[in-house]
């Protein structure tokens, strides 16, 4: 059973993995500062993807009660952060964008060294 | 009544800070003042310290004036300070020199009053404190304090090189003590009982000869630095030719003497086997010290620089007897100390006077000082003299000591050589003196003298005159002195010298 | 015993020092003269009252006065003894140390600083009766070093001079060295009997090896304060001091400390033949060496000086073959004669206004009759001419030498054979020809000073000095001649009154006896015979050069035998050798590591480089910091992976 | 999950600062002729004023309408904060009691931790307050965003749940992002916020998922249970995952407290923000991070400390490099702002030591102890430290040459009272005694030296040397060089800021000089790992 339930959450924690190792590279990578901002919301969906595969098909034999609704409770606070981190970072993608008419990641080198 | 008795020394060690703390309340401008303050305080700080020296009674064991009390008990270290022989005498030094520095600079310092005034008070409790604290973490926060008025003195009333010097004697000393500190933390957590009191630590067999080495070392390079040991003393010479006179007498005077001070109080008894094992090391580097700082004296041209490496010579002195092991050099060095701390004191205030006359260093600027300024070249004589060890001033019987007791050593190896090779110092102590004193002196008036220049005022004199005193008192009846420092000095030789025959000590639980 | 009040003897004139030093320069004059000369003469009579005193029931007095210092094992007294050695001492140095003092007083007049010259004066006294009468070595260190000091102070007395300057500098480092000697002497004596008291050490059993090296070392330091072969450089230029000053420590007292050093410590001496035989042998070649160099010198004061070097080296022959009486009596007959020649010297010097050239001088009989007289006498006691005190002391000791058994033992090689019984004959041989020497250059100097025409610039007229200046000379005449009764033989006197009056006698005990035993009983008129032949041998030659020519006799002889004449001229080149030995590479020794080590290895690569590198890496590693974003996420990145790695990976 | 509201009280402090943030922020509502710009772009006659201003010239009278007078706020912002700071401190003592039924813990350490991040939060009021004013840079939410970090802050050091530590985090992590883009003048500000931003959320996002995997390995997010878990071994791949969760965890922490490799944002972010909210991260964020970060490593991961996977080998390694290039970038530094920002890293180094030695036992307390003083002392010396820079830094405000060395010259003659606490902190910062920087040091390397790390309290030492250098060069230029041509600032503005310096002044010389006092109040924080 417990070998059951493991083989299945492989694929949705595989599939989260690469969703975050795509959207680490879309933040090292993407030179526009919103689609960064957006590679960071994909992070942390995978990160949510992976909460749900791991509630949904317990690792764990006899996990401890509720890990089944902590894993959904983990999934909705993340989702509300994101909402707020989304939005302060716009914010500030645009305060940056009034002093430098740019949101281009690698034109941001004014403090160096 | 009791009160003072039991906290005199605390009294004594802490009037500075007082002194200091009302001058920063004073406003700005008040230059007079502020002076007058730091003399007063410094002076009274001496007379407090007297009955120090009158009420002294040498005990086996036992610290005079002992205060014992909570500090910081949740940290494990306790405010513990005392007196035994050999601290009472640098700390009277301390207390001597004090009003005398602050009137030697009456004239020179014009600028920034305030703030000289309060790094003197300062810098004078943290070596008052040094020497009376008989906590390793107390020895230590005093060690350091030393540091910042000291550096201040340098850097803000020195020279032109004077932030070059500064930096590299706070560097220079820092380095050494960081690893002293550590070395303290491992005393405290492998000595059993997990304390910082000295008395304690001394009398918990401590740790494993390995052990000891490391711990001995890291004590060892810090108390070294300060001394200072060859090669460790470029410093030396930059600071006391950067800094103002008062700072290159108190540098001189007391501050290197806390480096000896360091070996004999901490260094050596706490690690009695390291130390009986490093003892020839010691000596040969004091030996060095000897030799080598003279033929820098000899290489010098600037006045100031001359004497600072006349300190490495005298200090080797000192190291040699500590090594030495027997009780006619231990006492021999502990005498030059303060031997030192007057003489090379009173040869930087005596310079200081001729730089403020002449505002220069440089000896090829001088000669012909004697006819139009007698009485500097007489007192000066007097210093020369007794910096060159002549009897009847006080440097004859330190040297004299160290070098018989070190010749008759039958515990340091190699003792006879040694001995030789540091008394060749007396030779070249004379060469490079005399040369110096003539260069200065004789001869027809040259530069500096050309438009000759004023002899001793009333107040300088007044500064003068009890150095001069001291050098022919203890020149003539250096036994108290020596009678204040025996016991200790017994014990200590008693303690390192049989270090090899101690029971076996309790072996530490962790390695380094 | 009786009280002395010994401690008064050195006590009083430092005292007078300190007077005179610290306020004589607002005291009236007179008053200074009262407190230096005052003090001495205190001084001389406390002396002479426990002289008297000294006796059968008391050989000596012995005074603590106060205990210096002790530390450990060692304690260091300010005790003093008066035996009939250092009281005669105490006496000659006091007394002969008054009439300086009086004669100072004429001479020394016009010389605005005479009341720092009276304090360094009565300084002196203080130090040397410190030396003479400390009852250890430490104490006798204090005068010695003192008197060395005081000697450095009065040659540099007119220091805007800087030759002056320099010849007081140069005195007081040379003795330095033997100091050092002195210092290892003491210590080795130390460290072997645990004491350095004297009547100890002349009490203690000593190894060879050990006896041999402190009397060695402490040879050194007596080479050094009585200017002996190779530390006399000093002494000629100690003449750069004032006339009296010489008279009094270069030539009647310091520098004879040195013999009476050898004398006081007899016993450890004895004890270390070998040594004692490089005593004899040093003395014997300072005295021909200086000898030779005196008859070339010009400056009056120049020829006293190595004359004095020379006699000296005679003294260190008395002691060294172990005739320490012969060696001191010639100590204190030298003190009358030699004091008497320096200070009529002074006499000429201050009547000619500062000449010292002999060869400016001449026919100076007319106008300075008493000094000429005087001169004349200690000239005859110091040759040898007549049977006067200079007669019998040295001839005493070249008696000694040809006779003894001090070295009859002594052997160079290993195996017993080729005994050393030939070094006492030869030093008297080469003693011998060294009072030829000295009589010719003495000789020559009179002549050239006071015999013939006065040879000096119209513009100076040679005058008498003040009565306060010949009385001393007169005084010391007559001392020089009655001197002689110390050294009347046993044989003339024996069971008169005056035996008790020769030295031989009177300093009967206070000396240990030399190992091989002392002589055997012999004649002395062979010795005198000879003696005297020397000594009108060398009045001859130079009658026949000086008297007769004058000048031209000095010329004639340099024209003999050019060569030699200049490098004796030029003191043989000793003070360049020196320079150019010693003292040259010492100090470019001293700024080369000044130079290499100090300032380019330890300041410049660790102190001040390491510094400097770790700067450098900072630097460098700083640009990485380039202000973008991405990188900085890059680098967490790799960070999070390289964790990743260790945990899950590696561990 | 069964609530309780008394465990309300556990997290009081949070409570009262986010009270009082919500009350500053309904009172901007009553305030006439202001526009409601919550961050946005809103041109408010206000800044109108202030984009026709140049740099550096506030002295010139204002033309432009002046804005409402909020000075109010910033008494109201520290009156919560002491009330909170006086909360912190009332339950010092008290035993620890877990609340919402595990999620979070109201104990010694935690409120230590509060206790130091309310009154980071009272003297950057304070200091902030001056600066603003004298900017003319007064709008409304500052206030309000600094008490809700530091309710983050407070809670952050409270949580015990990954998911709430995660909240908490953003509520701290948010705040300050806007906090650094406060100020819109320059280029810098916003960019320093964007920096900070990318790399945090970046950072969390790692975080998150660690905990996630944490989660899957456990079936819950109570560190807790990740103990429980750990120490009985769990299914065959659970201890892998677990592994690969105290990576992530401990590097999104690693961020926070910026460890190198994870300090590239620190230097960028302290130099763009104001001076007074670099002072309150550098006081405030590290407390919290380093809170979080222990909890995390020795409460939940405690037996996974030693052997060939133990994170004590891993923290030993980040504080080597953390120590070496935290004092190693410093030394070129002009811009003592800059310098102080890496040798804020440096100290992460030094705090580093500390959670090294709490990995075994025995001297765990002590470690905890060396922690807890060197974070407080580190609080008080930077705020005072920030306080001076923004000072000088505020005249030629955020041109970029604001705070280079050569403006400090001769400090001591215009401002004797700055040079001396200047001088003072900096002294600090290098752990030279009698002030709180070498007790703090005292403690720490003790610690290490107990726990047998002594290679790495040498090389700790050994770095402080050069700690020492760069530190000393600000005293150098404030006490040795001639004095620069820049004239005093004017006496009012500098009285606020002046009384929060003099404060930090005088907590440091007292924790230098009475360690003992502050040491024992720490004692029950000190066990809170015992056992």
């Amino acid at each position: 059973m417990d070998f059951f339930h493991a083989h299945q959450a492989q694929h949705y924690l595989v599939l989260a993995a690469m969703l975050f190792a795509l959207g680490a590279a879309g933040v090292v990578l993407r030179r526009n500062a919103i689609i960064v901002l957006m590679s960071i919301e994909l992070m942390l969906n995978a990160v949510n993807l992976t909460f749900l595969a791991f509630s949904r098909f317990p690792l764990v034999p006899n996990s401890p009660m509720g890990s089944f609704l902590t894993g959904h409770a983990a999934v909705f606070f993340v989702i509300a952060t994101a909402a707020a981190e989304a939005s302060v970072g716009l914010a500030i993608i645009i305060a940056v964008f009034r002093s430098r008419t740019s949101v281009n990641v690698d034109e941001f080198d004014t403090l160096k060294l | 009544m009791a009160f003072i008795e039991s906290h005199l020394l605390t009294l004594v060690t802490f009037l500075p800070v007082l002194g200091a703390l009302l001058i920063a309340l004073l406003p700005r401008g008040e230059g007079g003042q502020h002076k007058g303050i730091a003399f007063l305080f410094s002076l009274l700080t001496f007379v407090l310290s007297i009955p120090l020296w009158t009420g002294f009674r040498a005990a086996p064991g036992r610290y005079a004036f002992e205060q014992k009390t909570e500090w910081a008990p949740a940290l494990g270290f306790s405010y513990h300070v005392g007196l035994d022989g050999v601290a009472l005498l640098l700390f009277l030094l301390t207390t001597f020199l004090g009003p005398i520095v602050v009137l030697s600079s009456w004239k020179f310092i014009q600028e920034r009053v305030n703030v000289y005034c309060i790094s003197l008070l300062l810098l004078e409790t943290a070596m008052l404190g040094t020497l009376a604290s008989l906590d390793l973490v107390l020895f230590y926060v005093f060690w350091e304090a030393m540091l910042i008025p000291m550096y201040l003195l340098i850097g803000m009333w020195g020279s032109d090189r004077r932030i070059y010097a500064a930096v590299k004697f706070f560097l220079f000393t820092f380095i050494g003590s960081v690893l002293m500190l550590l070395a303290i933390f491992w005393l405290w957590s492998n000595s059993g009982r997990k304390s910082f009191d000295y008395v304690d630590l001394l009398n918990s067999g401590i740790v494993d000869g390995s052990t000891q080495r490391w711990l001995f070392l890291a004590f060892a390079l810090a108390f070294a630095i300060k001394v200072p040991i060859w090669p460790l003393h470029t410093w030396l010479p930059d600071a006391h030719t950067e800094a103002p006179a008062a700072g290159s007498i108190i540098l001189a005077g007391v501050m290197l003497k806390m480096g000896t001070f360091g070996f004999i109080r901490y260094a050596m008894p706490l690690f009695p086997q390291a130390s009986l094992a490093f003892a020839p090391g010691i000596a040969v580097l004091g030996v060095i010290g000897i030799v080598y700082g003279s033929l820098m004296c000899m290489a010098q041209t600037d006045l100031k620089r001359l004497i600072a490496y006349s300190s490495v010579a005298h200090l080797g002195f000192v190291m040699l007897g500590l090594s030495a092991l027997t009780p006619e050099a231990v006492s021999g060095a502990v005498l030059q100390m303060v031997n030192h701390g007057i003489s090379t004191g009173a040869l930087f205030l005596m310079v200081g006077y001729l730089y403020e006359r002449t505002h220069t260093r440089d000896l090829a600027a001088y000669g012909g000082v004697a006819p139009v300024a007698p009485a500097i070249a007489a007192t000066f004589l007097v210093i020369t003299l007794s910096s060159i060890g002549l009897p009847g001033t006080n440097g004859f019987v330190g040297e004299f000591l160290v070098l018989i007791g070190t010749f008759s050593s039958r515990v340091l190896a190699g003792a006879v050589p040694l001995a030789v090779i540091g008394a060749s110092g007396v030779i070249l102590g004379a060469v490079y003196m005399l040369w110096v004193y003539q260069r200065v002196f004789f001869g027809p008036p040259r530069k500096a003298a050309g438009h000759g220049l004023q002899d001793l005022t009333v107040r300088e004199w007044f500064t003068v005159a009890p150095l001069l005193l001291a050098i022919v008192v203890i020149g003539f009846a250096p036994q108290p002195l020596l009678s204040a420092i025996k016991e200790p000095v017994d014990s200590f030789v008693q303690r390192v010298s049989h270090a090899d025959r101690a029971p076996p000590v309790r072996k530490a639980e962790v390695g380094p | 015993m009786e009280v002395t009040w010994l401690h008064l003897v050195p006590l009083l004139p430092l005292i007078g020092a300190a007077i005179c030093g610290l306020v004589g320069k607002w005291l009236p004059k007179s008053w200074v003269y009262a407190v230096a000369l005052g003090s001495v003469l205190l001084s001389f009579l406390i002396g002479l009252r426990a002289f008297i005193g000294l006796g059968e029931p008391a050989p000596f007095f012995h005074e603590l006065w106060f205990n210096w210092f002790s530390a450990g094992s060692l304690r260091v007294d300010m005790a003093f003894t008066l035996d009939r050695l250092s009281g005669a001492l105490t006496l000659v140095v006091t007394g002969v140390g008054f009439l300086i003092h009086v004669y100072s007083v004429g001479y020394m007049e016009e010389d605005p600083g005479y009341w720092r010259y009276f304090s360094y004066l009565n300084l002196f006294i203080a130090a040397m009766m410190t030396l003479v009468l400390g009852d250890n070595l430490v104490a006798m260190f204090v005068g010695w070093e003192g008197v060395g000091l005081c000697s450095y102070l009065l040659i540099g007395f007119w220091f805007t001079d800087e030759e002056k300057a320099y010849a007081g500098r140069k005195a007081f480092v040379v003795n330095r060295i033997g100091d050092f000697g002195f210092l290892i002497g003491i210590f080795i004596l130390f460290n072997q009997t645990g004491t350095v008291e004297i009547a100890q050490l002349n009490s203690a059993v000593l190894p060879l090896g050990v006896a041999s090296m402190a009397a060695l070392c402490l040879f050194i330091g007596a080479t050094g304060k009585s200017a002996q072969l190779p530390l006399y450089i000093w002494l000629p230029d100690a003449m750069a001091g004032p006339t009296p000053v010489s008279a009094l420590i270069h030539a009647a007292t310091m520098v004879t400390a040195g013999v009476y050093m050898v004398a006081r410590l007899s016993h450890l001496y004895v004890s270390a033949p070998g040594v004692m035989a490089v005593v004899a042998v040093v003395g014997v070649l300072t005295a021909l060496w200086s000898a030779l160099i005196a008859t070339s010198q010009n400056d009056i004061k120049k020829v006293l000086a190595y004359s004095t070097v020379s006699q000296l080296g005679f003294m260190f022959i008395g002691v060294g073959v172990g005739a320490f009486f012969a060696g001191t009596m010639h100590l204190i007959t030298h003190a009358f004669f030699k004091a008497c020649l320096f200070l009529g010297s002074g006499a000429v010097i201050h009547g000619l206004h500062g000449e010292q050239d002999i060869q400016k001088m001449g026919g100076l009989r007319k106008y300075m009759p008493s000094t000429r007289t005087t001169f004349l006498v200690a000239t005859v006691a110091i040759t040898g001419i007549l049977p006067i005190s200079g007669f019998f002391s040295k001839d005493e000791i070249l008696g000694q030498a040809l006779h003894t058994r001090a070295f009859s033992f002594l052997t160079l090689t290993p195996n017993g054979s080729a005994h050393l019984t030939w070094l006492g004959p030869l030093v008297y041989a080469v003693g011998s020809f060294a009072a030829f020497l000295t009589s010719f250059y003495m000789w020559r100097c009179y002549f050239l000073t006071f015999s013939g025409e006065y040879r000096g610039p119209e513009s100076v007229h040679p005058h008498e000095s003040s009565s306060v200046m010949t009385l001393p000379l007169w005084i010391l005449a007559a001392l020089s001649v009655v001197g002689l009764v110390l050294g009347l033989p046993q044989a003339w006197v024996h069971g008169t009154g005056l035996q008790h009056w020769t030295w031989e006698h009177f300093s009967e005990g206070v000396f240990s006896r030399p190992r091989g035993g002392a002589p055997e009983e012999f004649s002395p008129y062979l010795g005198y015979g000879i003696a005297l032949i020397v000594g009108w041998a060398g009045w001859a030659c130079s009658y026949a050069l000086f008297f007769k020519r004058g000048l031209a006799g000095d010329e004639l002889l340099t024209a003999r035998v050019h060569g030699l004449r200049r490098a004796l001229a030029n003191k043989l080149y000793v003070d360049e050798l020196y320079d150019f030995v010693v003292v040259r590479p010492f100090w470019a020794l001293a700024r080369g590591l000044f130079r290499v080590v100090d300032a380019t290895l330890i300041d410049g690569l660790f102190v001040n480089g390491i510094p400097a590198l770790i700067a450098w890496v900072g630097a460098m590693a700083r640009r990485f910091q380039n202000g973008d974003v991405q990188r900085y996420l890059a680098v967490t990145a790799l960070g999070v992976a390289a964790l990743l790695y260790v945990f899950l990976v590696r561990g | 999950m069964n609530y309780d509201p008394n465990d309300l009280y556990g997290v009081l402090p949070a409570l009262i600062l986010s009270a009082g943030a919500l009350l500053l922020l309904t009172s901007e509502v009553f305030l006439r002729n202001v526009k409601p710009a919550v961050l946005g772009p809103a041109p408010g006659p206000a800044e109108a004023a202030q984009r026709e201003l140049p740099s550096g010239a506030d002295a010139k009278p204002q033309t432009a309408p002046a804005p409402p007078d909020r000075r109010y706020q910033a008494w109201v912002a520290a009156a919560f904060a002491a009330a909170a700071l006086w909360a912190a401190l009332s339950r010092l003592g008290d035993p620890a009691v877990p609340l919402f039924s595990g999620a979070a813990v109201s104990d010694g350490f935690g409120r230590v931790v509060a206790a130091v991040v309310c009154a980071a939060l009272l003297f950057s009021c304070i200091v902030a307050f001056s600066y603003l004013e004298s900017l003319r840079a007064t709008r409304g939410e500052f206030y309000a965003l600094a008490l809700f970090s530091a309710a983050g802050m407070c809670l952050l050091a409270q949580a015990t749940d990954l998911i709430v530590i995660f909240i908490s985090l953003e509520v701290m992590s948010l705040a300050v992002y806007a906090l650094c883009a406060y100020l819109r003048r320059g280029k810098r500000p916003a960019e320093a916020a964007f920096k900070y931003f990318i790399l945090g959320s970046f950072a969390s996002a790692i975080f998150l998922y660690g905990a996630a995997l944490a989660f899957g390995a456990t079936g819950s997010t109570r560190l807790a249970d990740v103990a429980a878990a750990l120490r009985s071994g769990g299914p065959s791949g659970a201890s892998a995952l677990l592994y690969a969760a105290v990576a992530l965890l401990a590097s999104g922490f690693a961020f926070k407290v910026a460890a190198v490799p994870f300090h590239m944002w620190v230097p960028d972010v302290y130099d763009g923000a104001p001076a007074p909210v670099t002072g309150f991260m550098a006081a405030g964020v590290k407390a919290a991070a380093f809170a979080t970060l222990v909890r995390i490593l020795v409460s939940g991961f405690g037996d996974a400390s030693t052997g060939p996977r133990g994170w004590r080998a891993l923290v030993i390694w980040l504080a080597l490099l953390t120590m070496l290039f935290g004092n190693l970038l410093a030394i070129p530094q002009r811009s003592v702002k800059r310098m102080l920002a890496y040798s804020a890293i440096a100290h992460a180094g030094y705090l580093l030591v500390a959670v090294a030695s709490m990995a075994s036992a025995s001297p765990r307390a002590d470690a905890t102890q060396g922690l807890l003083f060197y974070l407080a002392s580190y609080a008080a010396t930077v705020i005072g430290a920030f306080g001076v820079v923004a000072i000088i830094e505020r005249r030629l405000a955020l041109s970029g040459a604001g705070d280079d060395l050569s403006s400090w010259s001769g400090l001591s003659d215009r401002h004797p009272g700055l040079a001396a606490a200047m001088s003072l902190f900096m002294v600090s910062l290098a752990g030279v005694p009698p002030t709180a920087g070498f007790m703090a040091k005292l403690t720490v390397f003790r610690a290490a030296i107990e726990a047998g790390l002594a290679p790495l309290a040498i090389f700790g030492v050994l770095t402080s040397v050069a700690g020492l250098y760069y530190n000393l060069r600000v005293v150098v230029y404030v006490y040795m060089y001639p004095s620069a041509k820049g004239e005093p600032v004017q006496g009012g503005r500098l009285l606020s800021a002046g009384l929060a310096i003099a404060g930090c002044a005088l907590i440091v010389l007292w924790m230098g000089i009475q360690p003992g006092t502050f040491a024992s109040l720490t004692q029950s924080a000190a066990n809170a790992f015992g056992r």
